[in-house]
């Protein structure tokens, strides 16, 4: 069908402008960056309707089923429009300061027990420091596991004393803050070395997609993505020529940043 | 039911009554000044300072972000610290008289925001100053934010990119392409599968707890300093369960163990 | 007066809803009535917030129509904007009036438009991240100070780790990225989320107590 | 251009250097082989370990954005559950996994499964469930609290899989994850695992972003997660698995190559940028 077409032409069109802003920030890339912005505006409105629907109203036990306990979030959530208000701007509080407030209730115990007492309890309960633990699938004899062990333990603990506010990190403390910062240097290192794969998976992604994507249609003409994508590039390059021969609009030059100052931390 | 508690919580709720009571201890003998805890200084939190004075020397705008905060999910946490460190980057820009945009992510937070950026003008005395156009709402998806944060900092040449709260993919789309605008960077997430990117793109990055004590280092008051004290307490407790689980588990007494998973 | 309604109610509002959160999840026995309640008033979070999207919505259309209104800096593009949003309220209408309940879900034009348009720009914007990792790698791996080398170092072992090439280069390479991720990367992400878990909690105790400055502050 | 300079060279010829060095695979494919991690290994071998009639959860909350990584991650694992007879529960935590799932389940149950007879005995798709986490907590306490219609408004009392054999998470025999974000495998580990007799009790295999894999490390060592696929690489190997086990398409090949070639380039920029860095700095110029 016709619009099918559209989508693809819609693609192509769309992903070669926004790689456009890889060169520069100009009028093609912000013209998609608009139009989305207008499109995700209304798709947040659609999901937080259908949440607040599907939550309050459809449903047996809900306002369909008559269960009208369901009025009362609603007309809470009416104090939103309040905002618009000079005088009573305040009352938008009411709705946020319910939610906050059972977020907060869920956050405090769900941190204290995944985040805190699991953790430990990891810490002591897969790390023997002699015999077999969760750690064979490193490799290696029990000894080398003891090794791994000591290492997490030393490294997860010298790691928190490098959060410490109130304590001037000099003497034993010194040390192990140290320490402390390495790990974490070597966490966030090993952190950023896992994700290149997957930011590059993703670009695979968007290749393929400008490579290998066809449409054909019922009388069998049969159109390829990759023959849009020099109609795109024009395009592009138009606007780069005309941009050009408009200096005036280009933004001023941006003065030259200071030295890089020295973290004080 | 044991004791009257949950199943497999005792542990987990004996540990949140000892953190809380760290907590308020701390934070009433600061308050009544029988102690005087001193912070050790966190480099990305001076260095906002820096950034709104250079954006008032260069007349260009400071674009702050709180990442993909909203306050109905788990993370609202850091979305409230984001929002504190705005009140005060905001008391500064009304000072200097620098523009400051302000991009919320989700809508819920829209009132939020209007609320403590206005106080902050009114603390700056220059209340007439405040104008809500100055918080831009972006749609309220991932990756159109991002794009439209993106270009906004490109089109206004932003001298100061200031990104706290909860991240995921964008940081780096922020924060590197963010680079080449000539700003200075500061950026703090609590999301620590994004603190590395902050680290390596940022000029200056807050690490987890960092950005969560932020509110309480900025506004220098005994109270909120007491607290991060207090903080100080809970991590050493942390630290003490974790030597004595381990040496009680190579002992091979599981008493403790048993304890937790009570 | 005001500043009882303004500042103490809300403050009060929310500290009574975490005490009630809290005691719900360890006093209340799974399946109690009263637990069954306060699962109800998790469930009412999405509806209390719901409105929220449509001042979102106005805010967006209220500063690009002015911003047209006034021929400010870049209004042609902020027609763009409305004209965005002005056509996926027409299919999301359209979608409701044939699937009937919902708007985004299972309403099949609003999901075409979502699938077939909407999803090439998001996947675009998120590959962008592959340029800005390489980027970023060139400028800030750097031999600067030492805690940097580690960075470097340890980012560069990743790579080669993760990547299919660094297998068939030497096996080592592999079974290093496997250890990075288990011992030195789990310790940190362990000493973070203790660190992080101890500082959210106390900073929602001090936002309950209303000490917190910024949102619900000291100064109202 | 002073030896000096190639630690400033302008970002743009390194993204145009980059484009080329992954498109060459991606046009002519050059074949290198993958080693399979044990990550996706015990993913496999567990699901393996299922016998029939078992119930798993197929949980799609990921969006399109993440889809190159996801999408062959959980389709592989449908059809392995289909092939071994398990009972399948599919869902989305995610509004704008919905969809994905519905297409995922029609690739692998038929065009129309929702109308075969294998509909609401062997395979029920719930489509999206609303609430986050807080959706989770709720789907593991009672299934039906947490959504009363399937994706096409059929009651959950019309479904014998859900009316009497999955009613809650003491029922599930394996959750798989397919996450980009949050909610994901952690809220999961939380508000249902956690609740509902730990690890032994809900075993949870995750297919994930890789960026986020290092992120849920201390959840794999600590059990609460039995497997990983880790991004695309993991998909290729369960694709792999598969093609040996059950003779399942391995489509992921150039996608592979073209990883290896961006791999080596960004090496070769970290170390271009730091010769150039030492060379200045030796110099006594300015870095």
């Amino acid at each position: 069908m016709l619009y099918d077409l559209f989508a693809l032409f819609f693609g192509v069109f769309v992903t070669v402008f926004i790689y456009s802003f890889l060169w520069k920030e100009n009028p093609l890339s912000r013209a998609v960056e608009h139009l989305f912005v207008g499109w995700a505006a209304v798709y947040t409105l659609a999901t937080m309707y259908d949440a607040a629907l599907s939550q309050a109203i459809w449903g047996a036990e809900r306002i369909e089923g008559g269960n009208y306990i369901w009025i009362i979030p609603i007309l809470i959530s009416f104090m939103y429009f309040f905002f618009f208000s000079k005088k009573y701007f305040y009352l938008y509080r009411y709705p946020v300061s319910i939610v906050v407030g059972i977020m907060a209730g869920m956050m405090i115990c769900g941190m204290i027990q995944s985040n805190i007492l699991a953790q430990i309890q990891s810490t002591a309960r897969d790390l023997p420091l002699v015999g077999a633990g969760v750690w064979d699938y490193v490799g290696g004899s029990t000894f080398i596991q003891g090794v791994n062990s000591l290492i997490f333990v030393v490294a997860s603990i010298t790691a928190l004393t490098f959060f410490f506010f109130t304590w001037e990190h000099k003497g034993v403390l010194g040390i192990s803050t140290k320490i402390g910062r390495y790990v974490l240097m070597a966490t966030f290192g090993a952190a950023y070395g896992s994700t290149v794969m997957a930011r590059i998976s993703l670009f695979i992604g968007r290749l393929r997609f400008l490579y290998e994507t066809t449409y054909t249609d019922e009388a069998g003409w049969l159109v390829n993505a990759w023959y849009i994508i020099p109609i795109a590039v024009i395009c592009v390059i138009i606007m780069a020529l005309w941009m050009r021969s408009r200096p005036e609009e280009k933004p001023a030059e941006p003065a030259p940043k200071p030295e890089k100052p020295k973290s004080k931390g | 039911m044991i004791y009257g508690i949950n199943d497999g919580l005792v542990a987990s709720f004996v540990l949140l009554i000892v953190v809380v009571a760290e907590g308020l201890i701390a934070l009433y003998l600061s308050r009544t000044g029988r102690a005087h805890p001193k912070i050790r200084k966190i480099a990305g939190l001076e260095a906002i300072e820096e950034a709104v004075g250079r954006a008032t020397e260069m007349g260009r705008p400071i674009t702050y972000t709180t990442g993909l905060g909203g306050i109905r999910d788990q993370v609202y946490y850091q979305t409230i610290a984001g929002l504190n460190i705005l009140g005060y980057t905001a008391e500064l820009a009304a000072k200097y008289n620098a523009r400051l945009i302000y991009f919320p992510y989700d809508p819920t937070i829209i009132p939020m925001a209007v609320d403590v950026m206005e106080q902050a003008y009114i603390r700056a005395g220059k209340s007439e100053a405040f104008n809500r156009d100055n918080i831009q709402y972006l749609g309220g998806d991932q990756f159109p934010w991002a794009f439209g944060v993106l270009g906004a900092m490109h089109r206004e040449q932003s001298a100061a990119n200031i990104h706290m709260g909860p991240f995921w993919a964008e940081s780096l789309i922020l924060s590197e392409s963010g680079f080449y605008t000539g700003a200075i960077q500061i950026a703090g997430t609590a999301n620590y599968h994004q603190i590395a990117f902050f680290v390596v793109a940022a000029d200056y990055a807050l690490i987890g707890e960092e950005l969560m004590a932020a509110g309480a280092y900025l506004s220098k008051d005994p109270t909120s300093i007491g607290s991060l004290w207090g903080s100080d307490w809970a991590k050493i407790t942390s630290i003490a369960l974790t030597i004595l689980a381990v040496l009680l588990t190579a002992a091979g007494v599981t008493a403790l163990l048993d304890f937790f998973a009570l | 007066m005001s500043l009882v309604v303004k500042r103490y109610i809300p403050l009060a509002i929310t500290f009574v809803m975490g005490i009630i959160m809290v005691i719900a999840t360890y006093f209340l026995e799974i399946g109690s009535p009263a637990r069954d309640a306060t699962t109800l008033l998790t469930g009412t979070v999405d509806v209390i917030v719901a409105t929220a999207g449509v001042i979102g919505l106005i805010v967006l259309l209220r500063h690009h129509g002015v911003n047209v209104s006034r021929r400010g800096k870049y209004w042609k593009y902020s027609t763009i904007t409305i004209i965005g949003v002005i056509t996926y309220l027409i299919v999301a209408v359209y979608g409701v009036a044939i699937q009937g309940r919902y708007l985004m879900v299972a309403s099949e034009p609003v999901s075409w438009v979502y699938n077939q348009l909407y999803a090439h720009m998001d996947a675009t914007i998120f590959s962008l991240l592959a340029f800005f990792i390489a980027s970023a790698a060139y400028r800030a791996f750097r031999l600067r100070s030492l805690e940097a080398s580690v960075l470097l170092l340890v980012g560069a072992l990743m790579l080669l780790g993760r990547a299919p090439i660094g297998g068939v280069m030497w096996e080592g390479f592999p079974n290093i990225a496997t250890w990075l991720l288990n011992v030195p990367n789990s310790a940190g992400m362990r000493a973070i989320t203790i660190g992080i878990a101890i500082g959210a909690i106390l900073l929602a105790i001090r936002q309950l107590m209303g000490v917190e400055r910024g949102y619900l502050g000291p100064e109202r | 251009m002073s030896i000096g300079s190639i630690s400033k060279i302008d970002r743009r010829y390194l993204y145009i250097l980059l484009f080329i060095a992954v498109s060459i695979p991606l046009l002519s494919p050059l074949k290198l082989p993958i080693p399979i991690g044990e990550h996706a290994k015990r993913v496999y071998d567990l699901t393996e370990s299922l016998t029939a009639g078992d119930i798993v959860i197929e949980s799609f909350d990921f969006g399109p954005s993440t889809r190159p990584e996801n999408y062959p991650q959980a389709k592989g694992h449908l059809f392995h559950a289909r092939e071994l007879g398990l009972k399948v529960v599919a869902l989305a935590f995610w509004p704008s996994g919905a969809p994905i799932g519905e297409e995922a389940l029609r690739e692998v149950y038929g065009a129309d499964f929702e109308h075969s007879s294998e509909y609401g005995q062997t395979v029920v798709y719930l489509g999206y469930v609303p609430g986050n986490e807080v959706g989770m907590q709720t789907f593991g306490d009672d299934t039906s609290t947490a959504k009363g219609t399937d994706h096409w408004g059929t009651s959950l009392t019309d479904l014998p899989l859900m009316r009497d054999e999955c009613r809650s998470a003491e029922d599930f025999d394996l959750w798989a994850e397919w996450a980009s974000g949050t909610p994901g495998e952690q809220q999961v580990i939380q508000f249902v695992q956690g609740r509902h007799g730990g690890p032994s009790a809900v075993p949870i295999v995750v297919g994930a972003t890789a960026v986020s894999v290092s992120g849920m490390m201390n959840f794999y060592t600590s059990g609460q997660i039995y497997g990983i696929l880790n991004g695309l690489a993991g998909a290729g190997e369960y694709e792999f698995m598969l093609n040996i086990g059950y003779g399942y398409p391995y489509e992921q090949g150039p996608s592979l190559d073209a990883q290896s070639l961006g791999h080596v380039l960004i090496l070769a920029f970290i170390v271009l940028g730091n010769i150039g860095y030492l060379l200045t700095r030796s110099k006594g110029g300015k870095s």
